[in-house]
């Protein structure tokens, strides 16, 4: 039964794939690629990836499908339909040349191990270990989050920091004196009383649990970028319903983009304190008289500056995207 | 299960195939970057469908289960998904400035305006 | 667990499976939007609440069932939130339904402006 | 009979694809999505259960959230783009 769903999955994902190379309007193809997320992480769940399909519907189905449609407000709609001549042989020789990839590609897999053996390389390499000590070495459960906050703590921390350093891009891009701009449209979905009222039941309840996945993290599937998301998303919702200025109103802008550098810091602090002790940069047995605690204490620590760094920088991407694209409309 | 041997692989080729087709193909700057986004999510399938073993479990260790898939791969892709959001909202920015210097996102149009310039 | 509880559980699970279909088959047939919007929001509530109710009375354990639960109030607390908001958009936009004309034959009330 | 429900819930999600996909407004292809994300919600509560570790529910609980979420925000973007012009005049040139 799991392979026939799995197949089902697979094929409903080549079929959105193809829908979307084949449909102009880019609005469809936006919802096309929601669709697309949506399934690829049901997937991930099929393949026992929790963890994994937890940040693609926060991120793949939510997050990255309202950006593109922030941007899209500012640049319109519909793609051009190409007039050139020269249009009549790009296709051609596109799809000439994305053939021979893909027949080289899939000649390459006569070599690869099956599907879920459990004898590949993958398995046998490193994972091994991870799987058996964990439990002794860092004393929870999910192995997810001790591999990502503890084995290869390094790795996080390279992540974070790019998180971190994409928030500062988009800021530089797009920021145009968005901190002082008078926003004028305030009132924005007032029409909408129904959709408001059931809001603001829900935005506690998104919070809490966005703190409830942040520290259960440990213990099943969640941590600091799934947390990070999901609170970033209640901030939106907020501004998405009463205005960007009511939101910065509740988060000024100059904090967010503090706690955004604070999350980063804190990883690193920990880090650096663990030196002090008298250990490496990252090695969490020292911040503790008992290792199985530091290493508790560690990844608490980690996975809360992921959080921190993680939440404000999407809420930073997705406020800067908006107060251009609402500037955009008074330019109108 | 057998059949899904190397199926599961072909149908990622294909899926890779199909973004990378939208990349070189599409006009649009804005599915440019969708096409991307479906060749990324191509390579996080093929890497969470390797690391599946059948028959195993979630990596969360309970009592009583001894087989669990990779949770290697899993943290790999995990921090793959964030830093992707976080690129794809990097290249929208780009492309919302883009708009704003030459008032279309068509790739057509931008080059000709840059020979005229 | 005992007897009636599974055949309920059961039941309810077949019925919800059977909604879910039946819905989308609307979704898939129906002529407007508005028409599609009935079957599809109406059963998806009924479906959801069926099927997770039915999955309630399998749950191994009380935390199982606890987050069952919180999922069924979300999604019933959102879910006609989404589509009433959904159809108020819609009519506000000049999208009109199709509504018995004189003859007796649906017909859309003004000129098609269905082409969005 | 988990596997009857399991295969209900897919075949609605691929007739619900199938609408996305045709439109013809854009308010079907939003309905459509809606509809979808209901129903993954239901397959992975559903799937939980057919392989036997029910306990990482939470993931549908995000799939709900982020559904209720994208809607909104989709709803809110024809707000900006003075629905109007965006909703009305133009029409689908595929």
């Amino acid at each position: 039964m799991e392979s026939f769903v799995h197949v089902v999955i697979i094929l409903m994902l080549v079929t959105t794939a193809i829908a979307i190379v084949r449909v102009k309007d880019l609005f469809a193809v936006t919802m096309l690629a929601g669709i697309y997320g949506l399934l690829s992480a049901s997937f991930f769940v099929l393949m026992d990836a929790h963890d994994v399909a937890f940040t693609e519907a926060a991120v793949g189905a939510g997050i990255s499908t309202l950006l593109v449609l922030t941007t899209l407000s500012m640049t319109g709609r519909f793609e051009k339909a190409s007039v050139k001549p020269q249009a009549d042989y790009r296709p051609v020789l596109a799809l000439v040349l994305v053939t021979v990839t893909g027949a080289l590609l899939i000649y390459g897999t006569q070599d690869m191990p099956g599907f879920g053996t459990a004898d590949a390389p993958v398995q046998t390499h490193v994972v091994p270990r991870y799987l058996n000590d964990s439990a002794t070495e860092i004393g929870i459960p999910n192995v997810v989050a001790s591999i990502l906050a503890s084995y290869r703590g390094y790795d996080t921390f390279g992540e974070v920091v790019v998180i971190f350093t994409a928030g500062i891009g988009v800021l530089a891009m797009v920021m145009s004196n968005a901190t002082k701009m008078p926003v004028v449209q305030t009132a924005l979905m007032s029409d909408h009383v129904v959709l408001r009222i059931v809001s603001k039941m829900l935005i506690p309840l998104i919070m809490l649990f966005a703190l409830y996945v942040q520290f259960h993290g440990e213990y099943g599937p969640g941590g600091g970028f799934q947390a990070g998301v999901i609170f970033a998303s209640a901030f939106i919702l907020y501004a998405m319903l009463f205005g960007l200025t009511a939101a910065r109103n509740v988060v000024n802008h100059t904090l967010v983009q503090l706690l955004s550098a604070l999350g980063v810091l804190l990883y690193g602090s920990v880090g650096v304190v663990a030196m002090i002790n008298g250990g490496n940069f990252l090695d969490y047995n020292f911040l503790s008289d008992d290792p199985v605690a530091g290493q508790m204490l560690g990844i608490l620590l980690v996975e809360l500056g992921v959080g921190i760094t993680v939440a404000s920088v999407m809420i930073i991407i997705f406020f800067t995207f908006t107060a251009r694209s609402q500037k955009e409309g008074e330019a109108d | 299960m057998e059949f899904l041997g190397l199926f599961n692989y072909w149908v990622v080729i294909v899926l890779m195939m199909i973004g990378f087709y939208i990349v070189i193909c599409s006009n649009n700057l804005i599915k440019k970057l969708i096409g991307l986004t479906i060749f990324q999510t191509s390579v996080f399938i093929m890497y969470i469908s390797m690391g599946k073993i059948t028959g195993g479990t979630a990596p969360v260790l309970a009592d009583g289960i001894t087989l669990y898939s990779n949770p290697l791969t899993h943290v790999l892709i995990l921090t793959a998904i964030v830093v992707g959001i976080a690129t794809t909202a990097l290249g929208l920015a780009i492309v919302v400035r883009i708009h704003e210097s030459y008032g279309t996102v068509e790739e057509d149009d931008i080059h000709a305006k840059d020979k005229q310039a | 667990m005992s007897i009636v509880a599974t055949y309920l559980s059961w039941a309810l699970l077949v019925i919800g499976g059977l909604l879910c279909i039946s819905g989308s088959v609307g979704l898939l047939r129906f002529p407007d939007f508005f028409t599609r919007m009935h079957a599809a929001s109406v059963t998806d509530t009924l479906a959801t609440g069926m099927i997770l109710a039915g999955l309630m009375l399998q749950a191994p354990t009380w935390i199982v069932l606890a987050k069952l639960i919180m999922i069924l109030v979300f999604v019933l607390l959102t879910g006609p939130t989404a589509g009433h908001a959904l159809a108020k958009a819609a009519l506000h936009s000049g999208l009109k339904p199709l509504l018995p004309g004189k003859s007796g034959v649906l017909e859309a009330d003004t000129k098609p402006s269905g082409g969005v | 009979m988990f596997t009857a429900v399991t295969i209900a819930v897919l075949v609605a999600m691929a007739l619900a694809l199938f609408r996305a996909y045709a439109g013809p407004t854009l308010y079907d292809r939003i309905l459509a999505v809606n509809v979808f994300g209901t129903k993954t919600v239901l397959l992975i509560a559903i799937v939980g259960f057919l392989m036997g570790r029910p306990e990482f529910l939470d993931i549908a609980m995000v799939y709900a959230l982020m559904n209720f979420i994208t809607v909104i925000g989709i709803l809110r973007f024809f707000e900006y783009s003075s629905p109007g012009k965006s909703a009305n005049s133009e029409t689908v040139k595929d």
